[in-house]
């Protein structure tokens, strides 16, 4: 990687929790992250649900502050931004959200949902503003557009909304956009089209762009560097060729491991870093992947949390135990 | 088992892309009808609510057939007390020789006017308060809802009648504006628990990031979402200002000035007349039970239009 | 000896609008001790089956097929007290919503208790109980946790208590519905290892249904292609995913992203084609399908390429 | 999803036995005992309380003047005091101004003779709390004498002519009883609100019955009193028992169950109004009599005599005329109740003016306003349209012009809410529209009671109301209170500002005046002017209807303000039981 | 531990809101037009009496010193004396307060029990004819306008047909003997009970079956029940053991929301009925301008209603392990 490019999106020390929905206890989703996406590229933010990629995200939006730590997006720094300077900083960050479904308002029509980002920006006339809706449309390959210009969302279908969203997202051409797995209640022949159209408007416009995904298949097919993250920590960062098969961590090779091998069992050499049964107990200063990890030494990884550490190829890795000499494989 | 298995392929129609879809409000409104009126209990309703908004527009034709049919001030020269249905008094006079047809069908006006406009007021402050709490969460959400809380536990019929004997002077309106400003906790807890449900849902994000300020999210976003609701829970709070303004004019609380059908019952029953005339009694017990009947069979009709899996409201008045 | 045949299911359901075909003449066999896959992206029917199978479809839901014969018992003969005692105790399902598919006012293990309670009465309540306490066990769940309710689990260990419940009757066949969806990678690797070595342990058999194609070919000896209620294709695991027949099952494949795709490598997917109103007739996969002839419009009859290989498609004979 | 049929019954079923056994356990509720007859009388509302001082409402009266005896009772026939306690009319000297009342031998209910010095404990603790509603008839007495324990000498400060009916009838209290409970109440923060709450659970007293229960505030139960003074004697021409076991008071809380509760015999009596409805239906029930009294009572309109417009007598005349006192007797109050002519109701007979005539009285409706216009159009009111056309027909006109040309304001006449009295409220609508043919443009609008009396006697801040007294002493002594113009200040009874210094002089007379003919003259002579001036309208003298049923008590005495009066608990006598129980 | 906390919490706030109801209604009884003691005055009465009848009722001081001296006397247990009893207004409220419950609760309960059983049927059969006359005619019942289907339930099955006591709580004739048992005594308010439970009964009962029904049709559509079907339990275990119970959980917190509106509904009925209870008590002490006591009264209903929406809470946590747990 050009480690002259700008940085598009850091996050330093970040933390947040949540309140329980019963309100009693707290959840930690962050825990002192720290990540940096470079201006244009395609950056992949793996985990499984509840890791706390999607609070990622949605800081990097601004939808939520970070209780700790500074996030820097756009050279904007977020936990100071109000007034005038959020209002531009909206229309250089966009997102995409997980459920098309869900993420359009469903009764407004697709020309009130693409059209809006305009009519709050203010700039443009209502006839400019339509050719500009529609030229959005075509751009998602929704066309012909002036057929779906009236239409609600429940006359679409799952692929068409996410283009809509997609179109909304863009409207402004964005200077960021975050995708939070955008294709995960879409059928498999959808997401792919999405993929794809994602891929060629992040390269027609030289776009910075995250990717927030439980898949790491679609990760490595669509991202340039991938984060993975668990628990609220990034455990492994790097290009995504290397993360994925070279994987350091543990629990980035437990993931390779339960990886679906597509009707060729065994056809994959196993790490076997997960433990048949996690270790009992709690283990609050300690390793996040420790009571998982077969591999872990009891004595330093159940009481201190390694840091991330940059182990070659530009990749890093926050295991105490990941060899950056070794670098390929154990 | 999910809706889109069971609809299988087929159930969902791509609209063609040379017709011009329709507008969907209207369309929404007339297929909804349509549902309203194939439920059997929708249909009991619309016709019922039909019958009374017929009997409310006919109100005002007595008076100006012969002054004697006013149904305040107009008493029948030769009759001066209560008679049984005749040609010339379809359903009989009251005690001082007053039509009481007409005062049944003005009674209905009064009603409709009543229910509707308690409703909609009740309904707009609830919205509106619930949407604001909802959407402003925390402070401002504790705040108007231990005022709804205040509100709630306070039994309406009762305050009212307290505030009537303390104030006296109460007009219809000043009635219709107080079971308003009591009934509108039910609805703001309701609209509340949507919106907050809606706050998290992503299109409101989605407008969030695409810079709406909170005032768009909430009149462009949220509430459009919760008008369903809001008209649902409107037909629940006619039928109960209806009967808290009959109750309370039943107890002599009402208008003296406006005909209501609780007024009747009380002249029937002040005057003595509760069990000799049925003819005086029947009609406006009946009135209401069924005019409130039609709105609630609307209201639970509609439920299962708008939207199946909404929360029950508790059935009150 | 095949444990399950399904000949010509077709499923209706009975709307304001008219009726529509969930399912439509499906057919296929489920050989005693191995795992059937049946994939297809949501709408294409593969729940209903497995509904309709139970015999529990929703009121709406009509039911006809020329037979369905499970361990040589035809159920549609049976009446719905005979098909009660059958549920669970022939056949049973693992849900796909498995956080909804417990009661959340019950606790686990009576849950599972209620089952075998019900079915295996003779065995009165100790026996009951240890075979419970066994059943937990073999699943992973500690015992310490058996006396929970559903919400103190993790949907993982929700999955396993499902599980547990779903063979704890020893059905021959066991229906599982989507039963990874809503998991993650590593505990759908897990439930799936868990699914696998019980069916060999207990030669059980298991209809799988799922829209993911990669869980099925980890898990099923076979596999049939579901497009818009109709079976388009099924055979071998082998057969369908080395040599797909049918122009859908290939866009299937093909739209599968794997390790092995790059967002240089062209990946061929189809687009809905024009859209077209009275599908009806014809070829179901005829607007979509990359190689459509005119002759599509006509119901495409049923090919067997092999013995165990077969496909619904104009081309099928020409397509290997 | 088949199901057992029969299950959706077995809820209702239970239901079904639980009812079956509620309507089982009534014949328990219906057990009649042979032992006691009690009359049982309907009360709409429960007797407020036990304690006389507080007792101002009229459930408890019912009750308490079963208990407490007054020195003088009015006559049934003549309404003129005749002794009661007393033995004989008071000793008047004129010269230092005493009245000397010697008692009859009596005992109280304990059995403790009545003495002189119970007489003097009651007037003292009215004196000394200022007890509401007597502290005012007892404020002309200045000194009480007990010279012998069946004596009292009252000397009074200055004359007073209704003395006898005012401080003599108070109900006296027996000393050994009150007089702990007053010491008590002396030593408090607030005397006279620690005697009026003061509990009392056990009503000593020398009348015809005495307390017998008081259970759940659903009934009370009176006893006859084996000691009762008048057993046996014959006061006022009528031979006293009581010849019955006692009185069952029974709550009702609205009229129409109480009328069906006498028309199925649970009930003798209702002791209250019933509401014109029912009467057709008593009526034809042979078991049933229906009793019409009349009563002292004033229903009327007032004005505000303080400011525009109705400062101005033309348009109270005008006002006067065109109500249709006849329309609201038959109409509203459906033929139970007199038109008003004079301030003092006619049914007391003694006081009341009959020269004294409604302005307008027999004109049809045209005639009314025909009238009326003229009246005004002779004080200098105008109309653009007026009321009647040159060719004396009547129009709808424009709103009435006052003589200096501004156009009048509207006016709103006050009434009580219809909860309270709805005939008030509904005259007052009916009025509205009779001033209305007029152009007056008059409001009725209802108002809380309180808030009516504070606006109007307070406040001064209204221009016509409609109100009314319900039971007016027989003592025209109000006259005085209502219009002495002493009375017009905020808080006093004279609540339409009226002022006439002629009426001053001769209500002042008339308070001092001790011969009875020479008062009435003076009397007759306040009417007339009030029936000039108008700051009232007198409308109504409503009757009192009430109804009994005659299958086991008979002997009801009729009176001003009805049977429910003591005469008649004292001369009743169960149907059945008459020979054998009459002389016991 | 947690949900002591939060039990706690909840009751600070009920006691928050009662405290802010007396407040705003304290004022809302001295700021009103009027005077209270004009009902205790008549023309006998002048004006020197009135105003030391005023003083003497503690009327003559300025709002804000009265508010000071209620609370403290509230605190101390003393609610105020009622003007038209001369009574305390505890005192008052304490007699009528057994015969509300009385009423009440049997009410409440047996058409609790009644609209969940039927609602339960209802729902379990929804779409037959069972479930249709059902359903409309527990919104027939429920829309009954109260105070007429009272009056007329006592013309007919009293008057009429002469089951039931015209009207009140007890017989006087039977009480006033002496030598009637307390079985006898307690027969006998049962049996004036029947009619005013009937009336309430028909009024609540509906309410209870339409909330009953949806909950369970709502429950009914829940994958659990879809997986209890699935295990082959018989019909009957899937509705009592696993539909009803989790439906009927919304009821209860229904029961307590209207818990405000069924005493609108309540009073009306002690009013008609002449059972002397709260509701009663309040509408005569409203029309008779008795402050004290209409306060006392109303407090007192709210306090309840307040207590019953904390009871709810804890009976909710009660039934449903996704609170107690939680």
């Amino acid at each position: 990687m050009d480690s002259s490019r700008a940085t598009a999106i850091e996050l330093q020390g970040v933390t947040k929790s949540f309140r329980t929905q019963s309100g009693r206890g707290t959840v930690v989703a962050l825990d002192a992250v720290d990540l940096a996406v470079e201006t244009g590229e395609i950056f992949g933010l793996v985990g499984e649900s509840g890791s706390g990629k999607t609070t990622a995200g949605r800081l990097m939006v601004r939808l939520d502050r970070a209780d700790e730590g500074v996030v820097r997006v756009a050279g904007a720094d977020l936990n100071r931004l109000r007034g005038k300077g959020l209002r531009d900083f909206r229309r250089k960050v966009q997102m995409i959200f997980q459920d098309p479904y869900q993420s359009l308002n469903p009764y407004m029509s697709v020309s009130d949902t693409v059209g809006e980002p305009l009519i709050i920006a203010g700039e443009l006339s209502p006839a400019e503003r339509r050719q500009k809706v529609l030229q959005m449309l075509a751009t998602v390959g929704l066309g012909p557009p002036e057929a779906f210009l009236r239409r609600y969302p429940h006359q679409l279908s799952g692929g068409q909304r996410q283009r809509v969203a997609i179109a909304r997202a863009m409207v402004l051409d964005p200077e960021i956009m975050v995708a939070d797995e955008p294709t995960s209640m879409l059928d498999a022949s959808m997401a792919v089209q999405i993929y794809q159209l994602l891929a060629s408007i992040q390269a027609g416009r030289a776009m910075t762009m995250v990717f927030i995904t439980h898949s790491l298949a679609a990760a490595h097919y669509l991202c340039d560097r991938i984060a993975v993250i668990y628990r609220g920590v990034v455990v492994e960062c790097g290009p995504a060729e290397t993360v994925i098969f070279h994987p350091r961590h543990p629990y980035t090779r437990a993931l390779m491991d339960a990886l679906p091998r597509h009707g060729r069992p065994g056809a994959q050499r196993r790490y076997g870093t997960l433990r048949p049964e996690p270790r009992p107990g709690r283990f609050p200063g300690g390793c996040v992947f420790f009571d998982h990890c077969n591999r872990a030494d009891p004595h330093r990884c159940a009481h201190r949390r390694p840091a991330l550490r940059s182990m070659g190829d530009g990749v890093s890795a926050a295991c105490f135990l990941a060899a950056p000499h070794r670098s390929r494989g154990m | 088992m999910n809706d889109a298995e069971c609809q299988g392929p087929g159930a969902y129609q791509e609209p063609s892309p040379a017709a011009p879809a329709p507008s969907f409000w209207r369309a929404t409104w007339r297929n909804n009808f349509r549902q309203l009126v194939a439920n059997p209990v929708g249909r009991i309703g619309v016709v019922l609510l039909a019958l009374f908004a017929l009997m409310a527009a006919a109100s005002f034709l007595p008076p100006l057939i012969h002054p004697m049919y006013h149904p305040m001030t107009g008493v029948d020269p030769l009759i001066a007390h209560s008679t049984g249905p005749s040609w010339r008094h379809w359903l009989g006079t009251d005690f001082i020789g007053r039509d009481i047809f007409s005062q049944l069908l003005a009674g209905s006006r009064v009603a409709f006017m009543v229910g509707v406009s308690a409703a909609l007021v009740s309904i707009l402050v609830g919205t509106a308060v619930g949407m604001v709490a909802g959407y402003g969460g925390r402070i401002v959400d504790s705040l108007l809802m231990r005022l709804a809380d205040i509100v709630m536990v306070m039994p309406t019929l009762l305050v009212v009648l307290i505030l009537a004997s303390l104030f006296g002077r109460l007009d219809i309106w000043t009635i219709v504006l107080l079971i308003a400003l009591f009934r509108w906790p039910g609805v703001a807890r309701v609209i509340r628990s949507r919106t907050l449900s809606l706050k998290h849902r992503p299109f409101i994000d989605a407008a969030r990031i695409a810079g709406a300020s909170h005032g768009r999210i909430i009149l462009r976003h949220i509430l459009p979402n919760v008008m369903p609701l809001a008209l649902l829970y409107m037909t629940f709070r006619v039928t109960s200002a209806i009967i808290i303004e009959a109750a309370l004019a039943f107890l002599g609380f009402g208008d003296p000035a406006t005909v209501s059908w609780g007024m009747m019952l009380q002249w029937v029953w002040k005057t003595g007349h509760m069990f000799q005339a049925p003819y005086w009694l029947l009609p406006p017990g009946l009135c209401i039970s069924l005019l409130t009947l039609s709105f609630y069979m609307i209201g639970r009709a509609l439920e299962d239009v708008i939207d199946p899996r909404l929360r029950r409201e508790e059935p009150d008045a | 000896m095949d444990l399950l045949t399904v000949d010509n299911l077709t499923v209706q359901y009975l709307s304001r609008r008219g009726c529509v075909t969930a399912v439509d003449r499906v057919s296929f066999a489920l050989p005693r001790g191995q795992c059937f896959g049946l994939v297809g992206e949501s709408g294409s029917g593969k729940s209903t089956i497995g509904a309709a199978l139970m015999r529990l479809l929703p009121p709406n839901g009509r039911m006809r097929a020329d037979g369905i014969v499970l361990d040589g018992e035809e159920l549609t003969r049976l009446g719905e007290e005979e098909m009660r005692q059958r549920r669970w105790r022939k056949v049973s399902m693992v849900f796909q919503a498995a956080m909804n598919a417990l009661n959340p006012v019950k606790r686990v293990e009576d849950q599972v208790m209620e089952a075998v309670r019900t079915h295996l009465p003779e065995l009165g309540t100790p026996e009951a109980a240890r075979q419970v306490r066994q059943w937990f066990a073999r699943v992973g769940i500690p015992d310490n946790r058996r006396r929970d309710y559903p919400h103190q689990y993790s949907g993982g260990m929700r999955q396993r208590a499902v599980i547990a419940m779903a063979l704890s009757c020893h059905p021959a066949l066991v229906i599982a519905d989507e039963p990874t969806t809503a998991l993650d990678v590593i505990v759908q690797d897990q439930i799936l290892s868990l699914l696998g070595s019980l069916r060999r342990a207990r030669d059980m058999s298991i209809l799988l249904i799922s829209h993911d194609i990669s869980v099925v070919a980890d898990v099923c000896d076979r596999i049939g292609v579901l497009y818009a209620g109709r079976m388009v294709e099924s055979g071998t695991r082998r057969e369908v995913f080395e040599a797909p027949a049918h122009p859908y099952t290939r866009t299937l494949l093909a739209a599968h992203i794997t390790l092995a795709d790059r967002r240089g490598t062209p990946k061929t997917v189809s687009l809905p084609g024009p859209e077209e109103p009275g599908a009806a007739a014809g070829c179901c996969f005829r607007q979509r399908c990359p190689a459509c002839q005119p002759i599509c419009r006509q119901s495409p009859p049923w090919h067997w390429l092999s013995r165990t290989h077969g496909v619904r498609c104009h081309k099928g004979d020409r397509s290997t | 999803m088949a199901d057992n049929p029969g299950h959706p019954i077995r809820g209702l079923r239970l239901l079904l036995i639980l009812a079956m056994a509620l309507t089982i356990a009534g014949p328990a509720g219906c057990r009649r005992t042979d032992g006691e007859q009690p009359v049982r009388i309907g009360l709409a509302e429960p007797p407020r309380t036990l304690n006389i001082w507080l007792a101002s409402d009229a459930n408890s009266n019912k009750v308490l003047s079963q208990i407490y005896q007054p020195l003088y009772a009015m006559d049934p026939e003549t309404l003129e005091p005749v002794p009661w306690l007393a033995a004989a009319m008071p000793r008047h000297d004129p010269v230092d101004n005493t009245y000397t009342v010697v008692l009859r031998p009596a005992r109280w209910s304990d059995g403790t003779p009545l003495t002189a010095t119970d007489v003097a404990f009651t007037g003292h603790l009215i004196q000394s709390f200022n007890i509401p509603r007597y502290a005012a008839k007892w404020a002309p007495v200045a000194e009480i004498e007990v010279p012998d324990p069946q004596t009292v000498v009252f000397r009074l400060k200055r004359p007073c002519a209704n003395f006898i009916d005012g401080a003599l009838a108070t109900p006296v209290v027996p000393a050994h009883r009150w007089a702990a409970a007053a010491e008590a109440a002396r030593r408090s923060e607030k005397p006279l609100a620690a005697l009026l709450n003061h509990p009392v659970t056990d009503p000593v007293g020398c009348g015809p019955f005495m307390l017998a229960g008081y259970e759940r505030d659903t009934y009370l139960h009176l006893r006859r009193n084996p000691h009762f003074f008048a057993s046996g004697h014959t006061i006022a021409g009528l031979s006293l028992g009581p010849h019955i076991d006692g009185l069952l008071f029974k709550v009702y809380g609205t009229s129409d169950v109480a009328v069906l509760a006498l028309k199925k015999g649970d009930i003798d009596m209702f002791w209250w109004s019933i509401q014109p409805g029912y009467l057709q239906d008593l009526e034809r029930m042979p078991a049933i009599e229906v009793i019409a009294s009349r009563r002292s009572a004033l229903y009327f309109m007032g004005f505000n005599l303080r400011r525009p417009p109705f400062n101005d007598l033309a348009l109270r005349r005008a006002v006067a005329v065109l109500i249709d006192k006849a329309f609201i007797v038959e109409r509203i109050l459906q033929g139970q109740g007199a038109p008003m002519t004079a301030v003092v109701p006619a049914g007391n007979r003694t006081w009341h003016n009959s020269a004294v005539s409604s302005p307008g009285a027999g004109l049809s409706r045209p005639q009314r306003i025909r009238a009326a216009h003229r009246i005004l159009h002779d004080a200098g009111y105008r109309w653009q349209v007026p009321p009647v056309d040159d060719g004396g027909r009547i129009q709808a006109p424009t709103p009435v012009l006052l003589p200096d040309g501004m156009p009048m304001d509207r006016i709103t006449i006050l009434t009580p809410p219809a909860d309270y009295d709805p005939h008030r409220a509904m005259s007052g609508m009916m009025i509205q529209e009779w001033l209305a043919d007029v152009g007056i443009p008059a409001t009725a609008r209802p108002m809380s009671f309180s808030a009516l009396l504070a606006t109007v006697k307070s406040r001064h801040d209204f221009d016509a109301f409609i109100l009314g007294y319900g039971r007016l002493p027989l003592d025209p002594d109000y006259l005085r209170t209502f219009f002495h113009s002493a009375n017009a200040g905020p808080g006093g009874w004279n609540m339409s500002g009226y002022r006439n210094p002629r009426f001053d002089r001769l209500a002042d007379r008339s308070q001092r005046e001790g011969d009875p003919q020479q008062r009435r003259r003076i009397v007759f002579q306040m009417q007339a002017i009030l029936g000039e001036d108008l700051p009232y309208i007198p409308l109504y003298t409503p009757l009192l209807i009430e109804a009994v049923r005659t299958d086991r008590f008979q002997g009801w005495v009729p009176m001003l303000e009805g049977i429910g009066n003591r005469w008649s608990f004292c001369r009743l006598r169960s149907v059945r039981a008459d020979g054998d129980r009459g002389g016991a | 531990m947690p949900m002591g906390r939060y039990l706690l919490g909840r009751v600070a706030e009920s006691v928050l809101v009662f405290f802010v109801i007396l407040t705003v209604f304290f004022f809302l009884f001295r700021l009103a037009p009027g005077d209270p003691v004009s009902r205790l005055v008549d023309p006998g009465m002048t004006p020197e009496e009135a105003a030391l009848l005023t003083a003497q009722l503690g009327l003559d001081q300025p709002a804000g010193k009265q508010y000071l001296i209620f609370i403290a006397n509230f605190f101390r247990g003393h609610f105020g004396v009622s003007f038209h009893y001369g009574r305390p207004v505890a005192e008052i409220i304490a007699r009528r307060l057994p015969n509300t419950i009385l009423l009440f609760t049997s009410a409440v309960l047996i058409s609790a029990l009644a609209g969940i059983r039927l609602g339960k049927i209802a729902a379990w059969r929804k779409g037959g004819r069972l479930d249709t006359w059902m359903t409309i005619g527990a919104l027939v019942c429920h829309t009954l306008f109260l105070p007429w289907v009272a009056l007329l339930l006592i013309w007919l099955l009293s008057f009429q047909v002469g089951w039931f006591p015209i009207t009140g709580m007890i017989s006087p004739e039977l009480w006033i003997v002496g030598d009637v048992t307390w079985l006898e005594k307690g027969l006998d308010i049962l049996h004036h009970l029947a009619l005013p439970l009937m009336t309430l009964f028909l009024i609540h009962f509906g309410s209870y079956l339409l909330i009953m029904r949806g909950s369970m049709l709502e429950t009914l559509n829940e994958d659990y029940i879809f997986t209890a079907r699935a295990k082959g339990l018989p019909e009957r275990v899937i509705r009592e053991r696993h539909a009803a119970p989790n439906a009927a959980l919304p009821v209860v917190t229904g029961v307590a929301l209207s818990l405000a509106f069924s005493i609108n509904g309540g009073a009306l009925t002690e009013t008609v009925f002449s059972w002397p209870g709260i509701g009663r008590e309040l509408v005569f002490a409203v029309s008779n301008n008795d402050y004290p006591l209409a306060m006392g009264c109303f407090l007192l209903i709210s306090a309840v209603v307040l207590a019953a929406n904390i009871v709810v809470d804890l009976l909710y946590a009660l039934l449903d392990p996704r609170i107690r747990y939680g």
